[in-house]
């Protein structure tokens, strides 16, 4: 059912936990199938410098849970900002059909994430 | 991945015993006639078609010719509905449980769109069914009950014998839907006073894609398809032959060994369920007592039911789910939803069902690597409460 | 009893070979998991399944995902019509012929009491449908036509493809009951332009019990039976897994051999008519050409069916009849009567069906023991005529 | 399906074909399959001394025709007149169910025979 790259990051899934210094909280719960993931992030001169995820969900969230934070760790928030669901599916090598929804949380916890990034430190900045 | 295997999903398929192929291999060779064939060839497996449905009879206390083979037990199901339905003059009223397998569930939300009313009786937090709810539900329109021997996931046993004497009493057609508990715990047709029975071979230990339905004598159904006319019409088609004499045999077997069997697995289950409830968190879904001898339902609160098969996968146990990401479906199991689970409990639900084959071994296996399994994916969740 | 054993009745089941049996063996074996488990165990089943129906597919010049598997021809003729009958919005008009299978003609028949209007068309002294009177029995409330590709006792191969092309041309819904030509002759379903195939595993070679319909993709007919979503929802229970893939390796292996089976067997049919020929009073039914390759039917004058099997039964010859007496009714076959045979001649048909493993040591034998069992009925026969 | 004796019968029909001096003709049909059987008698004093039978039908009608000439073979008119269809696939030791109607030719056709006998002989008698 799954791949390998999708089985190694539920197995070993990256970056877990909370960040006890975050900058930033997302969350994002899907009402359809219950999945919740929360995402952390510290970030230094705009540059995402530690992620780390919690999740509750199928093998399918777990993996893209971890594969996002991976994707993420290094990008400038604007890089981070274009990641879609879609993105992290393809650099897990694929989904099976019937489980594409339950990767959609990942990127959409990203987003709220650095939403929150921005309405707490770049408030000013905006309008 | 694990080099030990363990399979606990005997709820969803067992595998086919040694001496069940043994008594298939012939008529997969040289007996290959058709049994409508008049040639010898044709008579020899035709007289082992019937013998099999002697033993058939046998193990159910039914007569012989009150058995009719099927392709399993969602057939079963269908036939023993819709065609009590087909021979109903006007729509009619058909009473079930909340509980029941799809194979009788969807049959009666389909028969409601041709106008049949159905009454869906609820179940309580261990998934009982209370008789006496069945008696109140009846109208003078219903021509049907069909109540569950034992629930697939949740293992709960019905009291079928008592629904029986009301249908009886009242005069009125009695299904049970036997799948789980044929060849797991005694079936007597006479004593449960049930006018139609399905079970299904690859629950027992018999091949897949065979099963019987059970129809007293004098109780009219309609066929729902036509052909050559075999299975008295009531089931026609070339008969599964090598499926028939696996289902025979190995319903023979399990049948046989019933009062060693049952033992074993409720002792075997009772330690599972004492061992999983050392967990923190863990709930027992169902009966304590009236289950089935090899079905273990917990829920692991704080995690997700996939993910826990999937970890358990890892370890070489095989088990099922009724979490909706196992099945494809968005919504969790409608028996977990109906024996009042939440949304998240009735997500992290595990169905470990043993069966032939599993031994304290396997048993100290799966007690080993469970919380681990769990405790890695609550670290994991937000809303853990890590152990 | 003959020491020597010659298999005739190919038309009626045939062995399964043994590539195909050890095809299957694994999936009596370790191969048990149910295909709908998320467990490795059900993984390796499912894609088994899925590359079964793949070769299915290809074998019919069809898709994978237009490949659903049943339990046999009976089933998938059943599945089609009352499918395409249940999607009806009120009762419509069906085109068939009146040479087809029960599992036909019977559905059509029960159809009608439900509503529907059936034209069942004639056919020529040799079985044959003219394809112009498909065209004029169609109204604007026919949904579907449904005629066999080749007919199961005479063997008259029906021209489907100039129907198909009618079909298409009137937006009707063609179905084709290609159980007896399926693994005999190529079938390719877009050049026949049908959009719902019915085809049986133990009739090439595979088991009893398991086969399969193709359905077009876009076209709409509504499942019979409810359950567990198996098939995708056109035919649920638990899959018959052996049955499945004993059914896709016999395909492959027949359809593989074609050509050159195909000669063999026109070849020997043909020698087997010739021979028969030769004993008096003797008329071959059927098309002398437009027939299945391994087909011989013919009827013996002056004597009754049941009695000609009997005696050839008696020499180790397995053949059938369309007689009355061989299959309990009264009445002979309806595709000898339909084809204008008086009741006596109808009475004195026998087919003789070869396949895979006769040779012509088989009909050597054959030709030598017919004209003796003909000779000693006839000599008992009030009618005959002795030779 | 047909037990020894009846195949017995089948393979070795006894008294088959056309007595060239009966002294009477039984015919019979059965409307239902199809069948039909011809009895010839010879009778010396009122006793059965010959009897042959010709028959169109199935395994069951055969053996049944061949199994009721060996009982009627040197009994009296009144005696073979008490045989029915049933004593016929008793003695044969039974017939499969489906198969009880393609016995009743042969105890039919041998009443039609005496009937023709008593009406060619015993005419004056009767009456
Ligand atoms: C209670 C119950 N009923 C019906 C069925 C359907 O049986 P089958 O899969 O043989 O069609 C099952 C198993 O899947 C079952 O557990
Ligand atoms: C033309 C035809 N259609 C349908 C069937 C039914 O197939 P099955 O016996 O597999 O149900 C048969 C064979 O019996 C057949 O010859």
């Amino acid at each position: 059912m799954y791949n390998e790259k999708v089985v190694d990051h539920f197995n070993n899934p990256r970056n877990v936990g909370e960040l006890a210094d975050a900058d930033a909280v997302g969350e994002t719960g899907s009402f359809k199938c219950g999945d919740t993931m929360t995402l952390y992030l510290k970030v230094k001169d705009g540059i995402i410098e530690d992620v780390s995820f919690q999740t509750y969900g199928c093998g399918a969230a777990i993996a893209s849970s971890s594969m996002l934070t991976e994707m993420v760790k290094g990008k400038t928030l604007e890089q981070a900002l274009k990641i879609s669901n879609q993105d992290v599916a393809d650099e897990l090598g694929g989904l099976p059909p019937l489980k594409l929804h339950c990767s959609n949380l990942a990127a959409d916890a990203l987003h709220n994430a650095i939403a929150d990034y921005r309405s707490k430190y770049e408030a000013g900045k905006t309008g | 991945m694990s080099d030990r295997q363990v399979y606990m999903d005997h709820g969803a398929t067992t595998p086919v015993r040694e001496e069940v192929l043994e008594a298939m291999l012939p008529f997969l060779r040289e007996q290959y006639g058709n049994p409508s064939s008049v040639h010898a060839k044709g008579r020899a497996v035709r007289s082992a078609v019937e013998n099999a449905r002697e033993k058939t009879a046998l193990a159910l206390g039914a007569n012989t010719e009150e058995i009719y083979f099927t392709s399993g037990g969602t057939e079963s199901n269908n036939i023993a509905l819709r065609g009590a339905a087909k021979k109903q003059k006007k729509p009619g009223h058909i009473i079930t449980s909340v509980v029941e397998h799809h194979a009788v569930l969807d049959v009666c939300r389909d028969l409601e769109k041709e106008g049949h009313r159905v009454t869906y009786l609820p179940v309580d937090s261990s998934g009982l069914l209370d008789p006496a709810a069945v008696e109140k539900a009846i109208t003078p329109e219903t021509f049907i009950i069909s109540i569950m021997a034992a629930n697939n996931e949740i293992g709960t046993l019905q009291p079928v014998g008592e629904i029986g004497a009301i249908a009886a009493g009242h005069n009125i057609l009695f299904h049970t839907d036997a799948v789980q508990v044929t060849g797991q715990l005694p079936v007597d047709v006479k004593k449960l006073q049930v006018d139609l029975l399905s079970l299904s071979a690859h629950k027992f230990n018999g091949p897949k894609g065979v099963g019987a339905l059970y129809r007293r004598k004098g109780v009219k159904i309609d066929p729902l398809y036509r052909g050559g006319g075999q299975e008295r019409k009531l089931r026609p088609g070339t008969e599964n032959v090598p499926g028939i004499i696996g289902l025979s045999r190995a319903l023979e077997l399990s049948v046989e060994e019933i009062p060693r069997k049952t033992k074993t697995l409720q002792s075997l289950r009772d330690r599972l369920i004492r061992g999983l409830l050392k967990i923190d968190d863990v709930v027992l879904n169902g009966h304590p007592e009236k289950r089935l001898p090899g079905n273990v339902n917990v829920s692991f609160k704080y995690i997700e039911g996939e993910s826990i098969l999937l970890g358990l996968d890892m370890q070489g146990i095989a088990a099922s789910s009724g979490s909706a990401c196992s099945s494809g479906s968005l919504d969790p199991s409608h028996v977990l939803s109906a024996i009042g689970l939440d949304h998240h409990t009735a997500h992290g639900s595990i169905r470990f069902t043993m069966g032939w084959g599993n031994s304290e071994a396997d048993l100290d296996y799966v007690l080993d690597k469970v919380p681990g399994v769990v405790e890695k994916l609550r670290l994991i969740s937000p809303m853990g409460k890590s152990v």
